[in-house]
């Protein structure tokens, strides 16, 4: 499916790369201030024993903190949903959490936790679970009043509405907020390594942009993009397997 | 630190237990910690008892990861330094590393800026702190220009090439690495070092830093640290060339043309018209210390026996 | 034991009254008709009952005990059919007795074959046309284990055929498996063949504003629609429903 | 109404300063490492003649970010949603958008654009208008089939299916896609001013962090969390506003 | 104009024929009923007439034009309300005519006083029961411009006498205005009091087993339903369908 239907945008992205090819020469652009598609892909080729070490490492991280994140986002999600109460109490403080610079968080965590994984994670944790909590929250609680009313009056307790109702309902909304989160988890992964990292995208790239290696910088970009669009390919598939049921309805709305 | 305290568990290492400690930088590797990597991959660290593991900064900043005791050393710089321990943070300069500002005014040749009078009238591009207007007015103050035509621009996190490419027509760069770099580019540059114009400019930059907490407790540590850093830095010193290799091995990447051009230029100003390697002058913290306070840029004065010490350094010429 | 007893209640949305002072028995294992104009109340008095709103005033009694506001004590099923969209039609049937925890898929599969749905255990509900969705709705109430079962309109979307099956299995299991029935319905003819008793409501706000006792024997023959009692019940009934939507 | 419901969280954020204000002193964490609530609190009233500007000038610059951004992501939803075509071909490129690090961008929008206001909103836009295109495709296409079946059947032509139903049914979703792009607005603002700015909470926030002043950080941290706050509640208000109809129904779900 | 030919329509889903080869016929201004058990595809011709789907063989002709899988020549009122949650009862009524682009509130008003809706104007659907969901669903499809109606049991869920007046609400429509009319009903007296011709539907895969033409005069009087005519009538279309559900 996601196969066939690839090709289009694969089209759009070689003819971008081919106008960035051709227009940077025309523009006299150079090279340390953007790179040609070519020099990159040569880059990337050339130099990929220096960085390989570096990708898995993000690879990991970001999976880790990706999983970690969206357990706790759906966690927080139906906590908040079951009990009213704490919902209006901790809903605002989810929104603060998102406001919290890294820059000021960067050394407390470090102080706290020191180098290790556990701050880095923190870090992807705080920017993957707020998309996927606001999300679940929202369909959750856009369940259809007809079918609430029969839960409720064919006796099902609050556990079973959930479960069976509000769960099942809210999926689509989940795949949305695990879409944006699986795309924010790279990025997060790559933040959380400037936080003082020994190996990993981030530090690759720091390192190339300080020696001015332009080239090299845009090979990590590249790598970052590859990474999303891996994740967010692989929530896709699996939106597919779970959600089966909507073969008709809005899908095919070719009107 | 976790495994220095149960000696013996694994370690099936011949000669006695290594100290760990961590050595953080101000910034990405670059030449100016040339020294530090000569000394890890020499062995002079071993050779005191240490196993250092060098680490980035990151967002987190050098000077409160040293502070809080998270990296036992740290580079920093004589300006920080100074506003930190006026707020109260508790780190001390033990050597610095580079004699004399190297920092200056930078501008591309075109744009014939041939000295502080002819800021006046053009952009600069600096990160916004209250002390680049200061300095800038008073290297113009000598030629009798007005800090005030400077038009000032905060250019973030854009670099000094990016940033003269547009709009801005000077900045304040490190000629060891970003001048070099500009050299190996082919783009000639006009300079004003600081040093030419003020001898209160002249600060330590960097320095080696540690915390009160560790020269109380453990000053033994402290000097072996800095001795083997001596040795590396010296060894930079004498042979630049493998130095720089030294480096680049350690940091593969790195720009190695970089690497070699910059080490070559900054071998010889590491310790230059010092009596020994790392010293440092009261007189250089003073006078910095009561420019900065004069120029608004300190709520106190600082207490400058308390922000650098020589008593690190090792006693005997190598 | 699911006599249910209902005094005085009363409720009203929005501060117009849709139950007024409503009274009304249902003793163990009757099958009660309520007939009565749309719109009068009559889902709403279903929903008092199975505990989705409190009633404003009166009470509710269900064996002898308050069930006001309490849920799940009846087996319902509503005026739509209300299927979960993302279970098949064999796990939408089986739903209500999933929730009330004694859950039979043989059962559930017997069911589906008798009500015609044999062959459609795994499609989804947006594959089945209206009547089919009706019956599922109604199979999934049968399955669920209370004693006391509110049937809302569950035949309306069907044909005459269809319809007078469903009945007469609806009665056949009653039979087989005392309950209470309480089943709403605007065809009297259905009412009378199917009911003990049937409560006339009156419009909005709705009381009862007439009972019939339908004195057939059972078990009911299909040809009790043709007889002379029959045809005088359907005409008082008439009547009276008349007479409460002209006022 | 959230007036009345608001006590719950403004209690626990009491609460939670009340227990950093006592565990400081008790941990002597130095002011220059963590200030305690009460010191932020008089650093923020002193030091408002100082601060006022650059807060102005970031509510300013991220209420514009954030109505650009929220029109670009909409238009770009809507866009998208309505060409099927489009969609396949520029979804992935999107997720893509998202990971382009600002570490790289910020010299490319520089020369393109130099320090004026554009590359900070470019930087703003970037952030806000993915959550909300997103959250905006996945509420229309998730339209309750038997009301397209109708629409359709009633000859309804594509744009008067997509602004009768899709629309109003994506309501829901599009709200959760502001309020998640509200939060980030402000950030984005912050971070964009990193870009290079005269003034603003990022420039404040720098240069007192780079005078190692920390309790004026934290004031900054302190006028950031009350700016997304302040933003997401417009959000909540107008959302109450818009959304109407939905009386019964899920929301009063307190089985 | 308004005739309607069907010619050979076949349609299946999933491999399962729902229409084969089903032929019909409605002529300018004519009143047609349909009948057929439940899941026979009687709302699938609809959706095909429609133009929502589009059938795997045949022919539709509206008035001498094509309309395979053209949307929009029908006025349509399906079998589920469908109203539009968002929209108040005013606003969902007016959705059809909006859609044609004729929009007018004053009779949009007058009808809803009419089919006993006064009052719920700006109510929203899920404050109405159910009866009424289906009248405000009639209204929506009688405000719609087209010149054929297609009505998907537009009465099931409402008591007789709301039924009968609007039974008799929508002849005088008809009559007044005439349009051609499509009706799919389980009531087979409801049929015969309203329809020029009965068309009975088959099992799954549904063809027309049976047509019936009604020769009741018009206006028709509600006496009818008790002639002998009416009875003899009844019986022949309930051995048809009984036939066609035995089979
Ligand atoms: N949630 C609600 N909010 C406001 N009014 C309501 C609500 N539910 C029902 N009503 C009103 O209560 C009255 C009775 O509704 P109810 O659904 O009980 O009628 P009913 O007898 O079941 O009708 P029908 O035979 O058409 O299903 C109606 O006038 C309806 O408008
Ligand atoms: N979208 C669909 N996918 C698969 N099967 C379908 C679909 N829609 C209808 N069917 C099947 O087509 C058959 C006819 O359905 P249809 O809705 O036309 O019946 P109907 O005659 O309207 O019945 P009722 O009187 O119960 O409304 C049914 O067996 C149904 O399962
Ligand atoms: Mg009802
Ligand atoms: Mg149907």
């Amino acid at each position: 499916m996601i196969m066939r239907k690839g090709w289009r945008p694969v089209l759009v992205l070689i003819l971008l790369l081919i106008i960035w090819q051709v227009l940077v020469p025309l523009f006299e652009v150079p090279e340390w201030l953007l790179p040609t598609p070519y020099q990159i892909g040569v880059e990337a080729i050339n130099s990929w024993p220096n960085y390989s070490g570096h990708l898995f490492a993000t690879i990991r991280l970001s999976i880790l903190g990706f999983l970690i994140g969206s357990s706790i986002g759906l966690g927080v999600a139906i906590i908040l949903h079951l009990v009213p109460k704490l919902r209006e109490t901790f809903y605002p403080l989810l929104i603060l959490s998102q406001n919290i610079p890294i820059i000021v968080l960067a050394p407390l965590l470090v102080i706290w936790f020191g180098f290790g994984l556990l701050p880095k994670l923190i870090i992807i944790i705080l920017v993957c679970f707020f998309p996927i909590t606001i999300a679940a929250l929202d369909g959750f609680r856009q369940t259809s009043g007809e079918l609430l009313h029969y839960m409720k009056m064919a006796g099902a307790d609050r556990r079973q509405i959930f479960w069976k109702l509000e769960w099942p309902h809210a999926m689509p909304s989940i795949f949305s907020g695990l879409k944006i989160a699986a795309t924010y988890s790279v990025m997060g992964a790559v933040i959380s390594e400037w936080l003082g990292a020994q190996e990993g995208i981030g530090v690759y790239m720091t390192l190339a942009s300080s020696s001015f290696r332009t080239t090299q910088v845009f090979v990590a970009i590249l790598l970052i993009m590859c990474l999303s669009m891996l994740f967010f390919a692989a929530i896709v598939l699996l939106e597919k397997r779970v959600i089966r049921w909507k073969t008709s309805g809005g899908g095919n709305s070719n009107g | 630190t976790e495994e220095a305290e149960n000696p013996g568990s694994d370690v099936a290492n011949e000669q006695q237990e290594l100290q760990e400690v961590t050595m953080v930088l101000d910034w990405t590797p670059n030449t100016n910690h040339t020294g530090l990597y000569v000394a890890q991959q020499k062995g002079y660290f071993e050779e005191q008892g240490l196993d250092v593991e060098i680490i980035l900064p990151g967002e987190a900043g050098a000077n409160q990861l040293v502070a809080s005791n998270q990296a036992e050393f740290g580079i920093g710089a004589q300006e920080s330094l100074t506003e930190a321990r006026v707020q109260d943070i508790p780190i001390v300069s033990i050597a610095a590393l580079i004699q004399h500002n190297t920092s200056g005014f930078a501008s591309p040749k075109d744009k014939g800026i041939e000295s502080p009078s002819d800021y006046e009238g053009k952009t600069y591009g600096g990160w916004g702190a209250p002390v680049e207007k200061a300095v800038l007015g008073s290297i113009m103050e000598q030629e009798a220009a007005d800090v005030e035509n400077v038009d000032i621009v905060n250019i973030g996190n854009s670099d000094f090439f990016t940033a003269v490419e547009r709009d801005i027509d000077f900045a304040w760069i490190y000629y060891g690495w970003t001048g070099i770099e500009a050299e190996l580019r082919g783009d000639e540059l006009n300079m004003q070092y600081l040093t030419d114009y003020s001898d209160k400019l002249d600060y330590y930059t960097p320095i080696l830093m540690t915390n009160e907490n560790l020269i109380a407790e453990d000053p033994e540590t402290v000097r072996a640290f800095t001795k083997a850093v001596s040795q590396g830095y010296e060894f930079a010193i004498d042979e630049p060339e493998q130095a720089a290799e030294i480096l680049i091995e350690a940091v593969p990447d790195l720009d190695p043309e970089l690497v070699k051009a910059s080490q070559e230029w900054l071998s010889p100003k590491y310790q230059d018209d010092a009596a020994k390697f790392g010293e440092q002058q009261e007189q250089v913290w003073a006078d910095y210390a009561a420019w900065m306070f004069d120029n608004g840029l300190l709520d106190e004065e600082l207490d400058v026996e308390q922000a650098y010490t020589n008593e690190f350094l090792p006693e005997e010429e190598n | 034991m699911a006599e249910l007893a209902i005094e005085q209640l009363t409720k009203s949305f929005d501060g117009t009254e849709v139950l007024k002072a409503l009274s009304l028995n249902i003793a163990d294992d009757e099958f009660v008709a309520v007939l009565g104009p749309s719109g009068s109340g009559k889902s709403t008095l279903f929903h008092l009952i199975g505990g989705l709103y409190e009633p404003d005033t009166g009470t509710i009694l269900l064996g002898g005990e308050n069930i006001k506001g309490q849920k799940g004590s009846v087996s319902y099923m509503p005026q739509s059919p209300s299927l979960l969209p993302w279970r098949t039609v064999l796990d939408n049937v089986l739903l209500g007795a999933e929730i009330a925890g004694h859950k039979d898929q043989q059962a559930a599969i017997q069911m589906m074959e008798k009500a015609g749905l044999a062959g459609y255990e795994q499609s989804y509900p947006h594959q089945l046309s209206g009547g089919m969705k009706q019956r599922a709705a109604f199979i999934r109430s049968l399955l669920s284990p209370q004693p006391l079962i509110l049937l809302d309109e569950p035949f309306s979307a069907l044909d005459e055929f269809t319809r007078s099956e469903m009945q007469k299995w609806l009665l056949d299991i009653w039979q087989h498996n005392k309950r209470s029935i309480l089943f709403v319905t605007h065809n009297i003819e259905e009412a009378l063949f199917l009911a003990d008793r049937i409560l006339v409501l009156s419009e909005k706000p709705a009381r009862v504003v007439a009972e019939f006792k339908v004195g057939f024997a059972r078990p009911r023959a299909e040809d009790i629609t043709l007889t002379e009692e029959f045809l005088q019940y359907k005409k008082d009934i008439y009547k009276v429903l008349k007479k409460g939507t002209g006022e």
